[in-house]
């Protein structure tokens, strides 16, 4: 019976193509994978709004959507239909065909990063060799798209805020890729399969995860960091900084594509927490040997659902970053860390069993990191803002 | 430390987030329509005409001296005096306003026609669902809509409803003796006059007798 | 002749195409990145799959950029007023379909003795991770310091020279 | 599947495209533009005579071509870092403009 619930996905998958005729089944299988991927996500995407709308609320004192359906359920759906129902105005002086395709470029490369995460015991899409480096190629492209539609809308403030939101997405995709380095390293492959079946193992109960080591624990931090920002989301949503840039690059975008560039933020949002997930918190492992009957899958989307309170929470309690001190931190401060971490993690494998590596790894870390605090606050561009007052 | 703000920035915010389904101090909403929060003692939105006794037509305070016509700023009060006099509170015969047009989607609720009212007159409602779907007529309230009985004064803002009463009531109460002894001056003059055999008949002051002495005596008290 | 190898041709001729020869500056940029996608179509036509994904992490990722945000800073996305090509373009296309011409002969000339299909290979990363760490751990070595002088000089040279403003 | 003859083909016909942009073009992104169309046409010849070669499990073809992608990448970065250069000093990227030595 805990086999079957763990499997559910994948016999209904055998038993569906299984009507089919042999020469079209491996297709019929991608191809139901991917609807289910492409009808199970938004589907989160509307629940996220509902729980982000309710969350927030929460946190300020206040109740969030309750009109719309009992406890304000239906909101998503109400906000979907005044989406659809609204009319796509395209501004005279926009470039047409750029500022059409740019949504559909976002959501297509986001939705294709979604095929090498594993979501369950054998329950990945494309179980590729190079998974990582495909998932971080299409995470790549969602920058074009981005600049695409801020330029094609011929608009100061779009384009702004697709400046501000290219600069900050490249400064912090090297951080993102360096700390999943360490990860590679680690496991020595590319597979996302792989990481995860190298954390599924327990001692004493207590799981193999990358997170419980203090490379593992620091990569985790700063891949955190760098996914903040690579969504546009909480303390690095400057780009679409309502009070000064309007609505940053979708400002000329209504109706549907507006929601397209919004079911694109969250699904960026999706993905890379998934991937946090495998990466640093063992895919779809259980967190204690004995929970082991639960079924995978559900380990994973609570994990991923987790990750998504996270970024509720930070939204609900940061205040938005200056550009200036956003790049300061990523170059100053989150790259050298990620670059030492490495270092770390080859220190932590070759230092074998034992307590000293664990002695000599924390170290290392919060020695660095307690001196790169403090320098980067003393010289200003990482503390608490100073402000100049006219003398 | 680094970092040390913002995960204190979280607790707090983690704690709110806790503590609304908890205490009630950390979720403050009142849900509009349902449930309604008590209107404090000065609450203000649109004004209306006081009227003493049953009928509002008869008991209107207002004797359309236009002085708050005058001071509105946005100007959304529009007055036509009436031809004939009818008696006020204190029994003196007053104008009234024939015409009272208060526009609310125009006034915002300044409270200077109440200040300005020499006759207590106008007072400031806590009645504020006023929408109409007309978006012209509807709000231009006129005098019927506008009256309403001390009683609802008295029940909105108490204590000041009280104070103005006592004033009134004062005033009332200087009039009547003040009428009272103009009225033995005259009978005594009237006697005096008739007990006088036949000289001083142009007696200075003559025409004191002709008009109520009431009306200087009034302007003076109200200032 | 396959009818996949057909489209993805296609596709990238189109993109090198339309990026030559467009007005527009940034359609030209956007052109070359569906000319960059399509070779990575390719590569992973020719089973090198490690090689397709780092070509599109590259190029589209950040080369393409580049090439937007250069054009942006020097205000080329307005099309220029004395048009677009240089004076001798006819001289360019001579030498360019001449080029073409040695190529496709030399090409079509030795088409018999080219070695035929072969089976795919199956490339793993770590076999690719081994190569790099013991046959070419050399040109490893000098490609990071190529990339970290080029990564200094790139930022020296565009940098807005500070001390000529103050 | 397709032969060789086929990619070869169509990285002579990138390669010329390439070429035909860097030398017609005026502006001088476009002619960095056809200097990368060319480098992408090398590196498809590469991987076409790799996957196409007697033994790939070699790797040389795609080794090459990875080095080859990374040292491309970097030359992108200077010359676009140079063409911001002379564009802030000259105020042109019109390379017809751009003859006179003076500093």
């Amino acid at each position: 019976m805990i086999e079957t619930a763990d499997q559910i996905f994948v016999l209904l998958k055998h038993w569906l193509v299984g009507f089919l005729p042999a020469g079209w089944q491996p297709v019929a299988g991608v191809a139901l994978s991917v609807v289910a991927i492409i009808a199970f996500f938004p589907a989160l995407f509307a629940l996220t709004v509902w729980i982000e709308r309710k969350g927030l609320g929460r946190m300020q004192n206040r109740i969030g959507p309750n009109r719309v359906g009992p406890l304000g359920i239906l909101q998503p759906v109400a906000d979907a239909i005044k989406s659809l129902t609204k009319e796509d105005i395209v501004p005279l002086s926009a470039d047409a065909a750029v500022h059409f395709l740019a949504p559909l470029l976002l959501v297509a490369a986001v939705f294709m990063g979604f095929a090498v995460l594993p979501m369950g015991r054998n329950m990945t899409l494309v179980n590729m060799d190079a998974g990582l480096l495909f998932y971080f190629a299409m995470g790549a492209s969602t920058e074009l798209a981005v600049f695409m539609a801020g330029w094609s809308s011929r608009n100061k403030y779009s384009l702004l805020g697709a400046m501000r939101a290219v600069a900050q997405m490249i400064s912090y995709e090297v951080p993102l890729l360096m700390s999943s380095v360490a990860v590679v390293m680690m496991t020595g492959s590319l597979s996302l399969t792989k990481i995860v079946a190298a954390q599924n193992h327990y001692t004493w109960g207590l799981p193999h995860w990358y997170i419980f080591t203090p490379w593992g624990f620091a990569g985790f931090v700063m891949y955190a960091i760098a996914t903040t920002a690579e969504t546009n989301r909480s303390p690095f949503d400057l780009p679409e900084g309502e009070s000064e840039l309007v609505a940053g690059y979708h400002t000329e975008y209504s109706g549907f594509k507006f929601a397209l560039f919004f079911l694109g933020e969250y699904l960026a949002m999706f993905s890379i927490s998934g991937l946090g997930a495998t990466l640093f918190l063992g895919g779809w492992s259980a967190p204690f040997s004995f929970l082991g009957w639960v079924p995978s899958w559900i380990w994973f989307f609570s994990k991923l659902m987790l990750s998504i309170f996270v970024f509720i929470w930070m939204r609900g309690t940061l205040p938005r970053l200056r550009q200036d001190q956003l790049m300061n931190f990523a170059w100053k401060f989150v790259l050298p860390l990620t670059l030492l971490n490495l270092l770390v993690a080859a220190l932590w494998r070759f230092l074998g069993e034992g307590w000293e590596r664990w002695v000599v790894c924390l170290a290392i870390l919060l020695l660095a990191y307690a001196f790169m605090g403090r320098e980067g606050m003393r010289r200003g561009h990482l503390g608490p803002r100073r402000y100049r007052y006219a003398e | 430390m680094l970092g040390e703000g913002i995960l204190k920035g979280l607790a707090e915010t983690a704690r709110n987030f806790a503590g609304s389904f908890v205490s009630a101090e950390r979720l403050t909403t009142v849900q509009y329509p349902e449930q309604r929060i008590a209107p404090m003692e000065a609450t203000r939105d649109f004004p209306f005409l006081v009227y003493d006794g049953a009928d509002w037509e008869a008991g209107l305070r207002c004797v359309a001296c236009q002085i708050c016509e005058k001071e509105c700023p946005p100007q959304c009060i529009y007055i036509e005096k009436s031809k004939d006099k009818k008696p006020d509170f204190t029994g003196k015969p007053q104008f009234y306003p024939a015409r009272f047009d208060i526009d609310i989607s125009v006034c915002m609720s300044c409270q200077i026609c109440v200040e300005v009212c020499p006759f207590e007159a106008i007072k400031m409602d806590t009645e504020f669902e006023l929408s109409t779907e007309d978006r012209f007529g509807g709000l231009l309230l006129n005098r019927k809509k506008l009256a309403k009985p001390n009683e609802h004064y008295h029940k909105i803002h108490p204590a000041e409803a009280a104070e103005v009463d006592a004033r009134l009531a004062g005033e009332k109460v200087k009039a009547d003796a003040k009428a009272k002894a103009a009225a033995e001056a005259a009978a005594a003059k009237a006697a005096a006059h008739v007990a006088a055999p036949a000289g001083t008949e142009a007696a200075p002051g003559g025409n004191a007798a002709g008009n109520p002495t009431a009306k200087p005596v009034e302007g003076e008290s109200r200032a | 002749m396959s009818f996949v190898f057909y489209a993805i041709a296609g596709l990238t001729l189109a993109g090198a195409l339309a990026a030559v020869l467009l007005k527009n500056t940034v359609h030209c940029a956007l052109a070359l990145t569906v000319a960059f996608a399509g070779l990575a179509l390719l590569f992973l036509e020719l089973d090198a799959q490690f090689a397709g994904f780092a070509q599109i992490l590259v190029y589209i990722g950040a080369v393409a950029v580049l090439v937007v945000f250069a054009i942006l800073l020097t205000r080329g996305s307005e099309t220029p007023k004395d048009g677009v090509y240089s004076r001798n373009w006819l001289a360019g296309l001579v030498i360019a379909a001449g080029v073409f011409a040695v190529l496709g002969w030399a090409v079509l000339g030795s088409a018999r003795s080219l070695p035929h299909e072969t089976a795919a290979p199956t490339v793993t990363v770590l076999q690719i991770g081994n190569a790099l760490m013991s046959r070419y751990v050399l040109p490893l070595e000098i490609v990071a310091l190529l990339l970290t002088a080029a990564l200094i000089g790139a930022v020296i040279v565009a940098m807005h020279e500070k001390e000529g403003q103050k | 599947m397709t032969p060789l003859a086929g990619y070869l083909l169509v990285a002579a016909l990138l390669f010329s495209i390439g070429l035909a942009g860097a030398l017609t073009r005026r502006n001088a992104i476009l002619v960095l533009i056809g200097i990368e169309l060319m480098l992408n046409a090398a590196n498809l010849n590469l991987i076409a005579f790799w996957r196409y070669g007697p033994h790939p499990e070699a790797l040389t073809g795609m080794m090459f071509a990875i080095f080859s992608i990374a040292v491309a990448a970097a030359e992108a970065a200077v010359g676009l870092g140079l063409v911001i250069q002379i564009h802030r000093h000259a105020h042109t990227t019109d390379l017809d403009q751009m003859n006179r030595m003076k500093g």
